[in-house]
C-alpha cells in the first residue's frame, strides 16, 4: 500500500513525527475523536457504525440458532466476519476475504471472544444440540486508517446493542416468543493500536501515517485494565521496551475512552 | 408471490404502510458521502439504505478485459449479511450477480463509454438494509453516485417500481408487498430521453395492467427525478461554502 | 461479444434492418423455424431439444427428493441451472457460470415459476420435511442466436415429458413403487424475445443480429395471453412505445408458437 | 466390483442386454453436427450419447500456458447434470478431472503438436447420456472431431473396453457389467501404429486373463475403426454434395 | 514439465538408455532402493514415509466415523487426498489439486480398493448409518522423479500402520473405549511403474529420466501375482507388446519389493 | 482456554510432561533436508514437527505483483490433514491464512528485500504434526531455511512462547497447556538487535504478568538461538566433507 501517497509526502510525515509533532496537529500519543452510533440498521438483532477520523466501520449483528461445538456443547456460538467493502477504498477489491480483511476479523475476534464479552453459556438452548449463533459482520464503509480500533469498538458497540428473541422449548422445537432479551455481555473490552514510524511511537495511527508505519501493535484492554488479545503486524520490529511503552499507551487511551463511552 | 394473509389495503385504498396506491416511500438522497471515492451516494428508500461508490476511469485489471474504443463500465450489487432477515453469506449469490448485470445495463445508456477508451469505471453497490425494491433504489443512488464522479451523463437515470397487490396497481412496492402481492414491475428511466433502460417483470399480468403498471412505474421516477437533482445541488452548494470557508481561513 | 463478426456486415446487417428486412430473408417480426423434440434422453426423468434456426438447446430434468424451503413448507422445489457449454460457441468459456448463463438460468426459471406452471403443492411428500426437487437442467449446444426463447422453449418440453416415480411413506421412509406419473403442470408459459437494432424492433434475433442489437426484451406468456416474467436486456433503451410494442409482438409471437406446438 | 445380483451371462454365454461376449454394443458416428465448432462429432455408442467439439489451432489463454515448439492440446471431459442416474453437480469432479487428462494423452499422439507452435487446440467432450464406457466413446468421437477440425492426423484414435465378468473376459461393458463385473480394461489404439495410447484397469486379472482382456478390447478397436473412417466420408460426401448444390444454385 | 532439465542433459538420457544404460549406474529394469518407515507421525492413527531415490514421500492416515454410501450400506468408506506440497518441488504451486495430484491420489486409491486391500466390511458400526471413515492423505515431501510408487507403498505402509479406537455402541451412540485395533486388511497390493524413453522400457523412472520419458504404465499387483490397477500416462503410447512386457517386469519387481518388505 | 481439568502444574511447580515452568520442551534442528528446494529446514519442537522449504530470490507469479523496489516475500503456513486430532480439511482455513501473514511479517525485519528488486522468495511451512506453538516452532525453521537458501540476513528470527498456566508464568506451552491455560504469549525475536517481529496474546493477562511473560519468552528465544547456529554449523561441515570426500574422489 505504500503507493498510495507520494514519496515526499512519505518523508514529510516521517520528519513531522521525528519532531515529536503530526501533520494533523495531534500530539504523538493522541487518539482522534471518534463517534459511535448504536441501531443503525433497524432489521440487524443489533448495529453501529463507528466513525474515527473519517474511517467509517458498520457493524451488523444477527443472531440465529445452530449446533454448538463438540467440544463445548454448552457454549453459544460467536463468529466474526470483515469485509473491506470495495467502495472504503480504491485499493480494495472484490472477492472473498483476503489475509487483512482475515487479520481483521481474527483480532477483533479474540479481543471479544479472550475477554469473555459474551455470556456464552448463557446462548445454550439445549446441551450439545441447540444454542443461538452470533453473526458478528464488520462492514468498513471508509479507510482513514485504524481500522483495528474502529472495527472492535463498533463490533462491541453492536453486541452491546443486540437484541435476541425471547423462545421457549416445546417437544425440542424453539418457538419464538414476544418480545426480546438483551445478549447477556459480561465485559467490555477496547482496542488501541500503537504505531511504530522512524522509532517514534504514536497513537490511532491515520491513513497517511499508516503509509509510513514500520510496525503496529494492538492491544485489547479489558474493564479492569487487564490485555487480553495483542497482535503486532507489519513487517517491521519493536523493541521490547517499546512494547511495554505501548502496552502502557494502550492502558491510558482505553481508560480514556472507556469513560468518553460509560461503559 | 403465493397465499394472502392480512389484508395488505384496507376499503379505502390506503395501504398498511399507511400510503395511497399511487404513493412513493419517503426518500432521502444524499451525495458526497464516502470521502475515498470518486463519487459517491447514499440513499434510504422507506427502509432500504443503500451505499453506492464509484471508482475511475482508471486502468482495468485484468487488462484483457479493456477494450481499445471504449470504458468498461463494472457494476457489482452487494447485500450486507446482516442486511435481510436471515443472514447472507457474503459470498455473491446467483441473484445479486443477475441483479449487477441489469443494473449495469441500466447505466450505461446514460454514459459516453466512447469517450474513455481503454479504462474502467466500477459501481460498487452496497445494500445495508433491505425492504423491497432496492434494485431500483440502487439504481438511482448508483446514477447520482456516476454524476458526482464528474463523468459527463445524458441524463441521471432513475428507477422505481409498480405492481399489483390484491387487484391494486400500487407503486413502489416493499417487502410484504413483494412477497405477497401478484406482480412487481421495476422500471429504470431517463426523464429527459423519455428511455426506459431497466425493465424487469415476476408475477402476472394482464396486458391492460402491464401497461398500467409501466406508467405508474415511470411517474414514481418523475417524482424521484427532482429528489436527485437536488441532492446534487446540496452537495456542490457545501463544496462551494466549504471551498469559500478556505478562502476565508486563508 | 461485438468482435464476432466484422464492422463491415455489422453495418450490412443494420441497414438492411433500416431498410425493414433482414438479411435471412426474414420480415422483421418474422420467428424463425424451430422444431421440439422431447424423450432425448432416456435416463433423465425429462428432457427436450429446441432446435430455433441453429441454435441447439437440450433440457434434461432430474427428479429427487429433498427438503422444502421453510417458507412454503408444502411445495416441492424447483431449480434451474444454464450452461453456455463451451463446444457450443468458440466465445465460451469452461468453467463456473458466468453472468450471462446465471440470467439465462433465470429467466427461464422466473417465465416456470411465476406463471405457475408446475403444480409445486403436488410434489410435497410430507410437509415441512420432504418433497421432489425437480432439477431443470439447460445446455446450450450450438449457438445461433436466442438462446433466451430457446432455452424457455426446452425447459417447458422437458417438464410436460417428465416422469415422477410413483412412491409410498413407509414408516417416514419414501418407498419407490412401479411406475411413473407425469410431473403435474399447470400452465405453459411461452417466452418471447424482441430486439432493438437502430431504433427498429425484430423479433427472434439471430446471431448476428445480436451482435449489433442495442437491448432485447423476452416476455413470458401464459395460456391466456397474460405476461408472466419480462427482461429487458443489454446496454440499450426502450421506449415506453417500444416496450408496448415488444409486449403486443409477445403476445402475437406466443398465439402462433401455441398453435404450432398445441399447448 | 462388488457383490453379484441376477446373473449377467446365461448358460449358453448370452449376455443380458443379448451380446455375445465379443460383441459390440450398437454404435452410431457422425461428423461435423456443431456449426460453431472447428470440428465435432456425435456418437450413441450403446446408451452413451456423446458430443464432442474442437477449437483451434487457436491463441492460448492464459499466454503464458503457451509453448515456443509446440501446440498445446487441452481437453475437458464433462458430464450433463442429467447424463446419470443421481443428478451429478457441473462442477467438474475428480473423476472427470483424471479423465480429461487421460483421453488428452490418448489423443496427443496422433497429432502433429509441433507443426503449430505457439497455439492452442481445444477438444470439450459432453457426455449427455452415460452407460458405462463413456471415456472409450469420448476418444472415439473426438478423434473424429479432430479430423474434423482439418489437422493432420498419424492416424485415428479409437477406443473399446473388454472386462471381467462372472469368470468370462467379455467386450465393451455396459454400465450393470461395469458395476457388478470384476475387472474392467479401457483401451485406446491407433490400429495403423499399432500404439496403445490408453490403457487403464479396475479389478483383478490374472496375467493371462489381462493379456486376453487387451487382446479383445484391440478387437473391438478395430471393429470400430471403419465405422469412423465411414463417418468421415459421409460428413465429406454431404459437403461435397452441398458445395455441388451451391454451384448449380449458382 | 521438459523445461526442468536441459536439451543438452535430456539427449544425453536418451543416448544412453538407448544403449541400455543409465545415468545413475542402473540397469534398464532395476528399481531403486527405498526405504519404509512406518508410525513417523505419532498423532495419526496412521503414517508411513517412504524414501525412494530422493522421492520422500509421507502418508499420515486418520480414522473418523461417518456415513457410509447408499449403495454400500455395509462397508466403510476409504477417501484418498494428494498434495505435491509445494515444497518438494520448483515447479509445484500451492493452490487446489491440479490433474497431477488428483491422478496421483486416484491410482493409488484404485490400487488400494481394487485389490480391496481393506476389509471395508469390517468398517461398518450400524448398517447404512454410521462406518468408520478412513482418510489416507498423501504428502509428497520432495520430488525426485516416480511418485506413483512410492505413493503407493507409504499408503499401504501407513494402514498397516493404523490403528483404530476400540468402541462400543450405547443407544445408538458410539463411545470410545480404551485401546486400538490394527485396521483390518486383506491384501498387500505394490505398485510398479514402468517408462518408455526411445521405445526402451525402464523401471522405476527417475526426476530426470521422467523429464524425457515418453510414456509410462503403472501398475498394481496383489500378493497372487494378479494386477489389480493399471494407469498409462503421459502423451506418449505402448505398443502391445510393449504392455505385456510391462506386466511381466511388474510382477517381477513386485515379487522383489515384497520380499525386502516381507508383506 | 476454558475449564480447568486435571492440574497442568504440581505443587512442586513440575508441569505434567515433566517440565519446570522456565523449561523449554526438547528441541531437534535440521538444515538442507529438501533437495529439491533452494533451502530447508527441519524442527521437532516438543511433538510438532515442521519443514520449511525456501525458493527463490526467483521470478514473481503473477508478475503484477513483483515491486521495482524490493523482493517480493511471500509466506504460505500450512498443515498437514493428518498433524491434528481431528483431519483438517487441506484447503487454507482463515487460521492458516493468518497465520502466514504474521510469520512472514516476522521474517521480513531479518532480509535486505532491496537487495533483489522485482523477483519474490516463497516461504512454505509444512506443518506434518502439531502440539502447540506451531508459529513459533515454525518462525525458527523458517529462518533456518532462508539462512539456508544463502540469502543474506540482519539476524537470525527464533520464535517461543510464554504463557499463564493455573497461576503460573510459564514458558514454550505444549497443546493441553495451550487449551486449558489463561494465556498464551507467542514471540519471534532477533536476539543481535534485540528486536521482536511478533507478538501476539490470547487470553487474560495483568500488565505485570504480560512483561513477566514477554520477557521468558524472549529467553526461550535466547536459549534456541545456539541450536539455531548449531544447525546452520552441522549443515556447512557437512557440506564442506562432502565437498572434502569428492576432492578425494577426483
Amino acid at each position: 500500500m505504500s503507493s498510495l501517497i507520494t514519496k515526499v509526502r512519505q518523508k514529510q510525515i516521517a520528519q513531522t513525527i521525528d519532531a515529536g509533532n503530526r501533520l494533523d496537529g495531534r500530539a504523538l500519543t493522541d487518539y482522534r475523536e471518534f463517534t459511535l452510533e448504536q441501531g443503525v440498521i433497524e432489521k440487524a438483532e443489533g448495529s453501529a457504525r463507528v466513525r474515527l477520523g473519517k474511517s467509517e466501520v458498520l457493524v451488523g449483528v444477527k443472531v440465529a440458532t445452530g449446533e454448538p461445538f463438540s467440544d463445548t456443547p454448552n457454549a453459544g456460538v460467536m463468529t466474526v466476519n470483515a469485509e473491506l467493502v470495495p467502495l472504503a477504498s480504491p485499493s480494495y477489491e472484490p472477492g472473498p476475504p483476503d489475509e487483512n480483511s482475515i487479520e481483521l476479523a481474527r483480532i477483533v475476534d479474540r479481543g471479544i471472544r479472550e475477554s469473555k464479552a459474551i455470556d456464552t453459556e448463557k446462548l445454550c438452548i439445549e446441551s450439545g444440540k441447540k444454542v443461538f449463533v452470533v453473526f458478528v459482520d464488520i462492514y468498513v464503509l471508509n479507510y482513514d486508517g485504524n481500522l483495528i480500533d474502529a472495527a472492535a469498538l463498533a463490533a462491541m458497540g453492536a453486541l452491546l446493542n443486540t437484541k435476541m428473541p425471547n423462545y421457549e422449548v416445546v417437544d425440542g422445537e424453539v418457538k419464538l416468543k414476544q418480545g426480546y432479551t438483551p445478549l447477556p455481555m459480561k465485559s467490555h473490552p477496547i482496542t488501541v493500536t500503537t504505531g511504530k514510524i522512524n522509532d517514534k511511537l504514536i497513537v490511532d495511527p491515520g491513513f497517511e501515517e499508516e503509509q509510513v508505519m514500520d510496525a503496529r501493535i494492538s492491544m485489547a484492554i479489558n474493564d479492569e485494565g487487564n490485555i487480553c488479545a495483542i497482535q503486532k503486524g507489519l513487517a517491521g520490529y519493536f523493541t521490547p521496551q517499546q512494547i511495554i511503552e505501548a502496552s502502557k499507551l494502550a492502558q491510558e487511551k482505553a481508560v480514556e475512552m472507556r469513560k468518553k463511552l460509560k461503559w | 408471490m403465493s397465499e394472502k394473509h392480512e389484508k395488505l389495503i384496507n376499503k379505502k385504498g390506503i395501504r398498511l404502510d399507511g400510503r395511497k396506491a399511487d404513493e412513493l416511500r419517503p426518500l432521502k438522497l444524499e451525495v458526497g458521502v464516502i470521502p475515498s471515492a470518486d463519487g459517491s451516494a447514499y440513499i434510504e428508500h422507506g427502509k432500504n439504505k443503500i451505499l453506492v461508490g464509484v471508482f475511475g476511469p482508471r486502468e482495468v485489471h485484468p487488462k484483457h478485459l479493456s477494450r481499445p474504443d471504449r470504458m468498461v463500465l463494472k457494476c457489482r450489487y452487494h447485500m450486507a449479511p446482516f442486511s435481510v432477515q436471515e443472514r447472507k453469506s457474503p459470498a455473491p449469490s446467483r441473484r445479486e450477480i443477475e441483479l449487477s448485470k441489469v443494473i449495469r445495463e441500466s447505466l450505461e445508456p446514460a454514459l459516453f463509454l466512447e469517450l474513455y477508451p481503454r479504462t474502467g469505471v466500477d459501481v460498487f453497490v452496497e445494500v445495508l438494509q433491505a425492504d423491497g425494491g432496492t434494485r431500483c433504489a440502487s439504481i438511482t443512488a448508483a446514477a447520482l453516485a456516476l454524476a458526482d464522479s464528474g463523468l459527463p451523463m445524458r441524463d441521471l437515470v432513475v428507477a422505481c417500481a409498480a405492481g399489483k397487490v390484491e387487484d391494486s396497481i400500487v407503486l413502489d412496492l416493499y417487502d410484504a408487498e413483494d412477497k405477497l402481492g401478484d406482480a412487481d414491475v421495476p422500471v429504470a428511466y431517463m426523464p429527459n430521453l423519455n428511455a426506459v433502460t431497466l425493465l424487469q417483470m415476476d408475477g402476472i399480468l394482464s396486458p391492460e395492467e402491464f401497461e398500467k403498471a409501466v406508467n405508474m412505474a415511470m411517474d414514481g421516477c418523475k417524482q424521484i427525478y427532482p429528489l436527485q437533482k437536488e441532492a446534487l445541488k446540496t452537495k456542490y452548494l457545501k463544496v462551494k461554502e466549504e471551498t469559500k470557508d478556505e478562502e476565508i481561513e486563508e
